[in-house]
């Protein structure tokens, strides 16, 4: 376990931990939702095993007044659903803070745990006083929490009522029943808390989701007509998003046979003219990218979500990484031009992922949001999305009416033809995976002339593509110590440690590559240029992103940071090694 | 403007002289033209073979997908155009082979799709291997002591898994092969055509004469076109015994098994009520309502 | 060195409690000690799932392949190592979604394999969305307007693909379900189980009471197991019904179709006869023969 | 046309022409074949469109007694077996060289050539004279091809025989009839031919091979035991190769369903322990690139062909290029260690091949063999492959026998574990496709120490790899006017671009990359540090490899040539290339 120098005096870390199957992230959301309808940020971090029963099960949350970036190692209140909770999470409270515990889930003897404010609370006897069912335990505990902390019960009284509507009244009685008494208990412990959290009345408007919901509502957002998927872990719960939304919202969302039949559904409804997207995590890309490619060759619009898992192969199913990287840039054979943008927060997931039906559109080629599980799985409050801000851009295109001497692949001087879709009368093409000619036949595409410039034609739609692509993000002032390079969602601990050595006197500044390919070479070497250290710090073994900066700029980086063991970067991780290269002469 | 009738292209048909896939194009022209369909109301798919390079010779809307691949294709394009039909060109390699799991999985959709398999018993394009339905023990480049495997029963398999028209054609009887394509493509749900096409070049086995030989219609043969387990029986007779002599045996042609009336997979989409995808995407979708947020002024 | 002989390794199964799979574990166990099957003579394949966890769980010599790929894996091992056995456990999701056509062409091609799958009519591992045997319109994460797909029929898709053994087991019943498992154990050819399931976390329909107040013996039913064409018609029956009520309709279980002295694939690879392919890498071959020199001294 | 200046004296051009399906390849080969046996050197090249027939197929050879690296674009002699190939290719000949033709296939009045030699042979009459079949009539050109040269007929009599050997007799007879009326027909003709070739008697031992017959026999040499494929252009030739020695040679040679069975049971065979093999070309290697990154995870010792032709998707099934480089290098999710070899020619398609499957077996990991269309398809003769020279090193490797205590994924210092089949007794093991522990079980896998252990343990055999793969080619002197570096099949034209703009005074020395993966960024620097202009000559649009040694070595080229059009570099192109560039101030 992390120890860590740096200061978070205004916030408070739960982790409620217990078996697997004891619905621990569902309680853990239900109390993230409460702080945050209080006014407050909260930050989720949900780990589990890649089994359904048996694992070991915990969900952590930060809790504070101020907005967070990032998840961080260290507890205040340990919730502990069962024994195993206790002897792998106690050493986090280094001594100080609470367990709330089950007096019956405890050994003989009681727990051995130095320094720790033992909170008892009978969770079980609690549920069954109120005729509930014991997996409402965590309800109990969720209440003692608050006690604990002296924080109004209302708000969570709010969320159970608002996660019940559909059930039986009864049954949120119950739980709010259980969640009184769990406060109640809470109250009386006589913890000494370092930190009083209050709800905040003024607080702005803001959203609590993690980032496959914040993808999701951007692709419906952007008026996703098509949404294809074979369940893969982390990109899942993205399939559930869409498919309980479906119907309301008019998008047909098919649950496929395998990632193949996805990716060419989301082609051929691309065809079609639908805005089509799908999404899954590495392996299923893999079987993907034959389809991929025929989309860069077929000049079709569609939206992929590549969500990274550690590979390779089926890997570790529930834990992070950005191994993807380059796989997404050089996947499938050929060459063909492309868009990754890799999102590094819920509201860059939102963004993004509009903007990416406008780009795959307006390019009229395949467009990847690259995220991870880091980014997938967990919940953070953001401010709310600019909704008004969406628009919807489709480019070249005549979905009704006639046409007369249409040309599908017509040359142009951006790479970018009309499209028009089947329906129109005269629109009269071949939309093809070989090699064509103008026209979209395939025969005369052999023709060395032919696909010297049909080739030349779709990959003058990157150098159009550089042009419009988000550009990178910066943060942190324009001088700083050290200066780091990052993509994704390792924006997050990297912001968050930024803050935590920012409090020891050491300046950061970070290059977020927003867009990952097209590379923005040119930002990336003007930012290396004018800095004094710069590190990369990437989710992976190889090095990918570092990789891509010595390719695209020509520029060595002075330090690294790399993580490849499932876990993201730990923000503390993150700040020691800042504080580290800062240091060096 | 009125469209044109004619349903060829400049590009003048490749097939080798005398391929069966010749006569599979006259007949599914001629099928279009007697139905009247504009070239504006039905999109076109193809897979990856000699069957594809249809994909040049038809005046279509149309699409030439990935080896194998056409149908999940043509699936993303029907279900998110209510407003036209769909027809999908495939081959045995393509279909049967790579594709078969798409294929199964279509039949059991039930999506509204008229199916046309360019079954010639070999891989044509590239040279003449072994097919999925290539005769038991028949010898090729890719299996020269012979294929191991029994052949792919594509009849049999769309039968048992619910399929709602299933029919055989014949390359060499273009009339009733023009009358089987009439029927699938005014079929609603998944309608197959597998084509016993003649592939001249590689096949010497699957002649036109070995066809003409055993053919027989299964149309005043008795068969009960709604009887689903007899459809199955005749399926299964047939595709262990195509090896066999005329007198040893016969290759029923036309619909083994037709049902009217099934739901499609698109009848159970109320997305598509109100016409094609490409309409969700006119104006940013108000997704306020499907959001919670806290806090600011209510 | 004796073998131990438990099949348990240190890793206790972490399935959920009640689980179908338990059952299922114990009774491979049982086939296995009964038959004698040493550690060394066998090897074990499983595709991606909640069954594919039990590769931590069998003490033996596996493989613990991708969703939906484990058949040719197994095949390749299978096809070079005549002196093993092999035999495949898969997932409905895994062995009917993803992996149909390897299963349909593992069937055709007569490959010696057991093949097993834990057919619990959804994702178990990835909380519990629509498989590919899923009721037609039950309801799930990914399907929440349930299913619209009839679901896959596996013993009838391989009936009608000429399998030379087909079983239906019931995880409830162990002791029925070991004697299959022997059975199949023991088969010359591709042989299939197909195991009813029961996921107790996400399949809250097609439960352990459910299918007890369903499932019958086939043995003693009169059914013929070497009647092809009554297998198939069964096949069809169960599983365009199996959303009815007890008294509507039974689900049969049992052997559907067993045949014997059916060439396997390996019967028919002369290379197979001087045993594991391994001896070919042990000197490099001559290949002088194999290609013309022109020129120099002769 | 390239019409080139540089010097070519000693060596005849013939093109054969004529409508697919006219056997023009085989005839080619046949004529080829004569000329090996006659003691020359031959390189030929074959073009035709992904069609069976009614395409235009032609076939290109050159005949000469010196080394030829690589085709060229002149023609000597065009062979018309249609009047077509006199439309599309008299311009070759620049008004030099000589026509075979039938006057039954002219138009009316004759063609209109100036200058070419016009030599009438009423190659249809020959046939029926013969009683032969209208195929043959290329072999009554072939016949008049050797005529009009005055070369003698003997070699092509014994072609013949070779060729219908398992003919009937009487096919046999047509056949040399045919050819010896052309030869007649031939002699007769009085063109002012500018090269006169003789048989060579004391020719060193050579052999006339493509490169996917070179890669099979390398994969015999080794002891492949099991090769699965589903056909693809340009890998289909090798499947037919293998299929058609398979039960003599005890190899279990499967064509599958579809590229991912191949891939998968190629895996599966590998951990029976036989030395296994599956070739493709990109879009087959998509399917496989899942199943690829399993061989990665699984540690599983596997060799798969990539052959590449111009993509995307299906892209041009029966033509060249090389821009699959950074795909099969990055291809399937996560990180492995791997290893690309590109031979550039038939003798190291032999030779790299065997060595791949040491390399596999000692790495315990994927081994690419990157070709292309250009080395696949065309005959080249060479020297005999040096068979003595093949070793069988299978690595840590226990085949029999019993074990205790066996760990299959042991942790070792340069990252390679004893494997231990199945069948020895006490192997217990899973081999497995999520991240695992020592014994190979996937839960303990998800523990982050493990994970990190186990991805490392992995990597360490990419250092290994880098002592123990095949080092970079050197071509030419040390000091250069213009330094090259390129891979695979561009090695041919760049070689003999060297030879011709020697010619002219102008020196070039060449790096050719044999090994892409790992990257020899070491020996690529120094190449680039002592040159006075580096150029990178690469069959791709984007530049890819240009891109990796900017990546690995961070250099910048001087320049750079690219093709894309789905034909090889002529090396006529690449001659007036360096030329140019030696000629910048
Ligand atoms: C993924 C992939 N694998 C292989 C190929 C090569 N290929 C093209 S067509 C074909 C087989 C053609 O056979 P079939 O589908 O029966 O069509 P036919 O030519 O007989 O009409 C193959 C193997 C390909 N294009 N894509
Ligand atoms: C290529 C690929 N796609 C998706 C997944 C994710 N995945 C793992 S198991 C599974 C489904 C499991 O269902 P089933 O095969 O029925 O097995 P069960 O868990 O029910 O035993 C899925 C979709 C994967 N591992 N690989
Ligand atoms: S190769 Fe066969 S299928 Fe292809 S065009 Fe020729 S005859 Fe027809
Ligand atoms: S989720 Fe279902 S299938 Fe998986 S272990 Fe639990 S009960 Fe069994
Ligand atoms: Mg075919
Ligand atoms: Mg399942």
């Amino acid at each position: 376990m992390d120890r860590t120098p740096y200061g978070t005096s205004s916030e408070v870390r739960i982790r409620i931990g217990g078996p697997a199957g004891a619905g621990i992230k569902a309680a853990g959301q239900t109390l993230a939702r409460s702080f945050v309808a209080a006014g407050l940020h909260t930050f989720d971090l949900t780990e589990y095993p890649s089994l359904i029963k048996g694992g070991h099960n915990t969900y952590h949350v930060r809790v504070s007044p101020d907005v967070l970036f990032s998840h961080v190692s260290p507890t205040d209140v340990l919730v502990a659903l069962d024994s195993a909770t206790v002897d792998l999470h106690a050493a986090e409270l280094d001594g100080a803070g609470a367990i709330v515990f089950d007096p019956d889930d405890a050994p003989a003897g009681g727990y051995a745990v130095e320094g720790a404010c033992m909170v008892e609370v009978p969770l079980g006897r609690i549920v069954s006083d109120a005729g509930g069912v014991q997996v409402m335990r965590n309800i109990a505990a969720l209440g003692a929490v608050l006690g604990l902390m002296r924080f109004p019960l209302v708000h969570l009284e709010e969320s159970l009522r608002a996660q019940f509507a559909s059930k039986d009244a009864s049954v949120t009685a119950q739980n709010v029943a259980v969640a009184a008494a769990g406060h109640a208990f809470g109250q009386q412990a006589a913890c000494d808390f370092p930190v009083s959290l209050k709800p905040v009345n003024d607080a702005s408007q803001r959203v609590l989701v993690d980032g496959n919901e914040a993808v999701g509502l951007g692709a419906l957002a952007a008026g996703v007509g098509f949404y294809a998927a074979y369940p893969m872990t982390p990109a899942s719960s993205l399939l559930h998003f869409m498919a309980a939304r479906g119907e309301d919202q008019g998008v047909v969302v098919k649950h496929t046979e395998d990632e193949l039949a996805a990716m060419n559904m989301v082609v051929g409804a691309a065809f079609g003219g639908a805005r089509a997207m799908c999404a899954t995590s590495g392996g299923g890309f893999s079987l993907m990218s034959e389809a991929f490619g025929l989309a860069g060759v077929s000049e079709s619009a569609v939206v992929v979500g590549v969500f990274t898992r550690p590979g390779p192969a089926t890997g570790m199913p529930t834990w992070t990484e950005q191994s993807d990287l380059r796989f997404v840039i050089h996947a499938a054979q050929g060459e063909f031009p492309r868009v990754v943008l890799a999102p590094g927060d819920v509201t860059e997931a939102f963004d993004l992922t509009w903007r990416a039906f406008n780009l795959a559109d307006r390019l009229q080629t395949p467009v990847v949001i690259l995220g991870d599980a880091y980014l997938s799985d967990h919940r953070q409050s953001a401010p709310a999305f600019d909704l008004a801000g969406v628009t919807i851009e489709r480019g070249e295109l005549q979905v009704e009416g006639e046409v007369q001497g249409y040309l599908r692949y017509r040359e142009t001087e951006d790479g970018v033809s009309l499209r028009v879709l089947p329906g129109v009368i005269g629109a009269q093409q071949i939309v093809n995976s070989y090699e064509h000619d103008e026209h979209g036949w395939g025969a005369p595409g052999e023709d060395a002339r032919v696909r010297k410039s049909q080739n030349e034609k779709r990959m003058r739609k990157l150098a159009l593509a550089r042009t419009i692509v988000p550009p990178p993000a910066r943060f942190g002032p324009d001088d700083a110590d050290v200066s780091v390079i990052c993509f994704g969602s390792t924006k997050r601990p990297v912001l968050e440690a930024m803050r935590m050595v920012g409090e020891l006197g050491i300046s950061v500044n970070l290059l977020q590559t927003v867009t990952v390919w097209p590379f923005p070479a040119h930002e990336v070497t003007e930012f290396i240029d004018s800095a004094t250290r710069v590190v990369v710090i990437e989710g992976d073994h190889d090095g990918q992103l570092e990789g891509l900066i010595r390719e695209q700029c020509l520029r060595e980086v002075h330090d690294r940071l790399r993580r490849y063991d499932g876990r993201p970067f730990a923000p503390e991780q993150v700040a020691r090694f800042l504080e580290e290269v800062a240091g060096r002469d | 403007m009125t469209e044109q009738t004619s349903f060829d292209t400049p590009l003048k048909p490749t097939w080798c002289p005398g391929c069966g896939n010749h006569g599979m194009f006259k007949a599914l022209k001629t099928a279009l033209t007697d139905l009247g369909w504009e070239k504006h109301t039905f999109a076109m798919f193809w897979g990856i073979g000699c069957h594809g390079n249809g994909a040049d010779f038809y005046d279509v809307q149309g699409f030439h997908a990935l080896h194998g691949r056409s149908l999940p294709a043509a699936t993303g394009f029907a279900l998110s155009r209510p407003d036209m039909r769909t027809v999908v060109i495939a081959g045995d390699g393509d279909g049967y082979g790579l594709g078969l799991g798409h294929f199964v999985h279509s039949v059991r959709r039930n999506v509204d799709i008229t199916y046309i398999a360019h079954d010639n018993q070999t891989y044509g394009l590239t040279t003449g291997q072994t097919s999925p339905t290539s005769e038991h023990l028949a010898p090729s480049v890719s299996t020269p002591g012979g294929v191991l495997e029994q052949p792919v029963n594509p009849l049999g398999l769309a039968l048992v898994q619910g399929a709602t028209f299933v029919a055989r054609g014949f390359a060499g009887d273009v009339a009733g092969l023009t009358e089987l394509y009439r029927l699938a493509l005014t079929h609603k749900g998944f309608a197959m055509v597998d084509v016993l096409q003649p592939c001249v070049t590689w096949n010497k086995l699957n002649t036109f004469k070995w066809f003409r030989d055993r053919v027989y219609q299964l149309e005043g043969s008795g068969h009960d076109p709604s009887d689903r387990q007899s459809a199955v029986a005749l399926s299964m007779k047939t595709f262990r015994e195509m090896s066999c002599t005329p007198d040893e045996c016969t290759i029923p042609i036309g619909v083994f098994y037709s049902e009217d009336g099934v739901p499609t997979y698109q009848d159970g989409l109320p997305q598509l009520d109100d016409g094609p995808l490409w309409r969700r995407a006119v104006q940013p979708r108000d997704v306020s309502g499907l959001i919670e947020v806290h806090g600011g002024p209510r």
